[in-house]
């Protein structure tokens, strides 16, 4: 192998190229016409075109990717993650046409994807799992009302398709449920093009902690510790930290060793991760298995020293783990915010527009993986992240210090970002102390309070205000005639000056 | 020139002349210049630094500082004295056109024209950038001409309908 | 300790500041005219202006520094490294002021300080030292002639106040040796106001090797390995490695142990580098003691785990240090490359202008250490740093290839760098085989040899120039009238094209 | 539009029209795009991607690619055939004024009005940066009016001296 398309766009895109330049292995990169100025695009060795914009004429064009990669002569593809990384279709497609699939057999992918399946095969491994509507499948709307007294409410009505929050939906009582099965239907159907949902109890207080497991073609699985996902809006995880604050090296050891059952339940290959809910009590509960690379694998990265896309292709290439499970130590802590373009003071409204300026925090212990530069516009087709920042520190509190300062030294202008959330929480006493759970984020958190000991400047902000709105007033006053408008606006006084004087 | 700046409610009064500045009667050393041209400012007031983004909205001023939103309504005693005078009722009984807050598509108008509507009230579901957005009503009132479909893609500030 | 002010400007007033924030210490910034966007004062808790650009009347004016610095309430002061960093005067001028000076004690600084007294100071404690004149302070041209023919050449002429290259230079033979002590003690003059120089033995295939190390003021003393840094120009460094290709366990240890006791030997306390002269045959002997932070100290950060600054205000707050000898350990290998604004190909000629667009490298296992951004201009009054890119991997190997993936995405626009002088050794057989000496890059490297294996492409620079050029002939032709050429050709041309069809 | 374009003494001929592009008779699949309109350029050429700096000198053109310099002279058949007919001799025998390459001091002028000098010679040192850096001349010749004097601080690009 040395080779590989990576079949994705973006951070995760760029990740990937970074591993396989650093192995020696070329890149081939495919590329949607909104994206002919992307990161990835520039950074690979190769760049194919898609098709449009919209991913289902680009990057989920299966068919097209396939033969981009046997054109270029490349051995093998990296989906990444979304877009094809899940569909055993694809997996299958990859090896009928000889070509490597960084990632699990079509089988295992196919056994995860569907999240009943799933719950079957786990449970038969003995694995915990939510309670539930399992096993029959396309229940209908009135089986789903009859059941769901029997769960008890809050329950979740879940896309069975589904993934990332699309499809789901919390029901509290019986008589809002047909409301909200309708329009979890239509979301599943219109974001999958499968409306088939089902049933799970709400647990309460839950914690979402996920476990990183490698598994190799020789039969090693290994896991690689827990991930602490709590932090979530919409169901979208918007901080991930590891260790989790909450876990215990007992509960991680059988956390581990129930995940690494899961996967060898499904003869896993390549790097998984297995999602379980931890109620206040420390039970734990399978939610589904994740057949791909994470978005927030840096930070087991980061406490593990494993580079879990190296390792990726590695096992793809038929090779041995580099680890055993002795070796597997966790060293300090880490944190990714996930810097998404959206307005966190306007209900975390999607932002798009061109990136005019833009500079990435630095210096010790702090990893930026993105795929946006200055110049670069942050179009409406894909999700809006922006950027990951990952801190690494000898400790928790270290580590939260350290996302402070990189937080205030990012800079990003031409879009709204979610930076200030990030910095209201990690000012947060709850999250400093470890104490949230799922709910934290929509239930619990506001961007408007003002934690005990934070100092805030308003009349500096209004200071700024006024010399910025004087400054503008004094221009205006001064334009006698021009053509467009400069954006820096005390540049263009400067010049002005310098020319009128 | 004289400023009453309005931030939470709290005024300020600044004054700003010849490159000198008071606030609240205080004289400050002010030194106050754009980064890379960019609406990014950097403030050195009494030897205290600090760094915020400022952009202009519908109101007034935005200012980002340390991860706070600080909205500032900068006037001078001119336009101060009149918007007293004019009371705040103008922007309830005023027409509210819905705009398209970025590119999408119409996923869902969950309103009809005519019907009667409360505050907060989700007028239009737009998906952009894979989410599905509520956008909401911000006064209560009808709606109006609605002028997109579900199912249509439209642009950043296209108008979708209007709440009378 | 709450509060500290730090003496210095760009990458590493912003890597001490970043230290200070992780702490939760408030920082105090100063600057010159020339500094007032500078990154360290954008950064600061607080900020105040010394003077003009010239250092003289700014960043030197040590008097100014004491008298803010006690204005702003800060209980200590951080002098980075150059500037007031191995000021005897200065350390002394602090302590009289009631403010702790991070660093060693003026008596330290000032043994270590004059070269002389250094290399008797450490002879007596049993150090080996490069044979050449000493003990005798100011020596007569008449002589340093008689004496020369004794060591032996090739010798080289020192500065004796002097660091950094300044002043020195290499002499072959008895008959060029007037015309060199004549302009050494010029430039030494210049450089330090002090033209007194000394000689010393010229070692041949020579390497540069130091040892970190760290004393707390309880009397305790470790080493954190040693740093090879024989990739130099003039004697300037420009590429750092740790640990060092050429040193096996044994030299390390030897060589720490005498790094141990030539600090003990002047009572040395907080972070110092023992710099060595490595030979062929690894003996090596003692060359001078930086009795401040190393521009280098991030690679040993990185193979060690130790934050060096974090451990700098830790003992300079009394405390013990957090490490014993035992617990420091190699992990991996670090490179970095000194990113300076200098045109390699046109003799490294400094280079200066507004950087007018910036892309950091990042992801995995890089860290950048930079006070510069887009927008920010590169002064002629300071050094030519703008930024430390700095890489961590599993290996040396592994480092390499990830320091030319991190080159390859950096892009600096404005001002010429010495990137393509470091992606040109970063090919170069002799780097990656480690079989290098100090006078590699002056002799036995070229900005224009192509290694083995390495694929150049004229043919594509070719189509590119005659596409620029192309497009540029087609603007001109299509130009009307315009007042101000826009940097952006191509928006241009598609503006332009939009607005006249 | 036809160019002949010279890299290291290599002759590429170049045809561009109308978004066309030939190689040396081959048609060739370019995309070619600036970069955040900087002088960056992505270039896709029949799959393969390649990213450089191009910037204009003196000459013609500075193309910076993966580490590498290549100096590139592009011109269309009629200046080639002007400058192939002109010779090489032009710049050896022009005047050559030596400008300051960046803002610094003057430390030392080893040469006098009138001196005859050699080619690598150097004329100035100047620092900047704190370092000190020799101004060589590119040519043999003779030296007349210098205009600068040690200690003196210069501009970018300001004359120093001229070499006849």
């Amino acid at each position: 192998m040395n080779k590989v398309l990576i079949a994705n766009r973006g951070e995760i895109a760029v990740r990937i190229l970074r591993a396989c330049r650093e192995l020696g292995i070329e890149t081939v990169a495919v590329y949607s016409e909104a994206d002919r100025q992307a990161l990835h695009v520039r950074y690979a060795d190769e760049a194919y075109l898609l098709g449009p914009a919209p991913s289902r004429q680009s990057y989920l064009r299966s068919d097209k990717i396939i033969e981009i990669t046997k054109k270029s002569g490349a051995q093998a593809i990296h989906p990444g993650y979304g877009f094809l990384a899940e569909r055993a279709d694809f997996a299958l497609a990859c090896a009928d046409a000889g070509l490597i699939f960084i990632g699990p057999k079509a089988s295992a992918i196919a056994a995860m994807g569907d999240k009943m399946k799933a719950r079957n095969t786990v449970i038969a491994a003995g694995v915990p799992v939510v309670p539930g509507t399992e096993g029959e499948g396309a229940l209908a709307d009135e089986d789903l009302l009859t059941i769901a007294p029997k769960i008890g409410f809050p329950l979740l009505i879940k896309a069975t398709a589904g993934g990332g929050g699309k499809g789901m939906r919390e029901v509290q009582n019986i008589e809002e449920m047909p409301t909200l099965l309708h329009s979890a239907r239509r979301e599943a159907e219109s974001s999958f093009g499968d409306g088939n949902v089902y049933l799970e109890k709400l647990v309460e207080g839950a914690r979402h902690i996920e476990i990183q497991i490698l598994a190799d073609q020789q039969g090693n699985t290994i896991f690689l510790n827990e991930r602490e996902c709590s932090i979530q809006r919409r169901h979208q995880k918007l901080i991930e930290e590891a260790p989790s604050p909450f876990v215990d090296d007992d509960l991680r050891q059988r956390m581990g060793c129930v995940a690494v059952k899961a996967a060898q339940a499904v003869g896993y290959v390549n790097a998984g991760t297995i999602e379980f809910l931890v109620d206040k009590d420390k039970h734990f509960y399978f939610l589904e298995m994740n057949t791909r690379l994470q978005v927030e694998h840096p930070i087991t990265e980061l406490i593990t020293g494993v580079d879990i896309v190296k390792e990726q292709i590695r096992i793809a290439r038929g090779r041995q783990l580099s680890y055993k499970q002795e070796d597997i130590k966790i060293n300090g802590a880490a944190i990714e915010c996930r810097i998404n373009a959206e307005d966190p003071f306007n209900n975390f409204m999607p932002s798009t527009g061109v990136i005019t300026h833009s500079m990435l925090p630095a210096g010790p212990g702090v990893r930026v993986d993105t795929g946006v530069y200055p110049g670069f516009e942050i179009s409406p087709y894909y999700d809006p992240l922006i950027s990951k920042l990952v801190v690494w520190g000898e400790t928790r509190a270290q580590a939260i210090l350290r996302m402070r300062r990189a937080l205030e030294e990012y800079r990003i202008v031409g879009v709204r970002t979610n930076i200030p959330f990030h910095q209201t929480m990690m000012d947060s006493h709850r999250f400093m102390g470890g104490q949230y759970d799922t709910r934290f984020v929509e239930e619990r958190f506001s961007m408007h309070d003002i934690e005990e000991g934070k100092t805030i400047h308003p009349e500096i902000a209004a200071l700024m205000a006024t010399l910025v709105a004087h400054q503008s007033i004094e221009r205006s006053a001064q334009v006698v005639r021009r053509g467009e408008r400069d954006t820096s606006n005390w540049k263009w006084v400067g010049r002005w000056e310098r020319i009128h004087r | 020139m004289k400023y009453i700046t309005t931030i939470d409610g709290r005024e300020f009064a600044i004054e700003i002349t010849d490159g000198q500045v008071q606030v609240d009667g205080h004289r400050l050393e002010v030194d106050f210049e754009s980064v890379s041209g960019q609406p990014v400012y950097s403030l050195i007031v009494d030897g205290k630094s600090y760094e915020a983004y400022v952009y202009p909205d519908e109101d007034g001023w935005q200012v980002l500082m340390e991860g706070r939103l600080y909205p500032a309504r900068v006037e001078d005693e001119r336009e101060k004295r009149l918007r007293a005078a004019g009371g705040s009722a103008v922007s309830e009984s005023a027409e509210y056109h819905l705009k398209a807050p970025m590119p999408g598509l119409v996923v869902q108008i969950p309103v009809e024209v005519g019907q009667q509507i409360e505050k907060g009230q989700v007028l239009v579901i737009l998906e952009s950038m894979k989410m599905q957005n509520e956008l909401k009503s911000p006064k209560a009132g009808r709606v109006q001409r609605i002028r997109v479909k579900p199912g249509a893609s439209v642009e950043q500030r296209q108008t979708l309908l209007s709440v009378v």
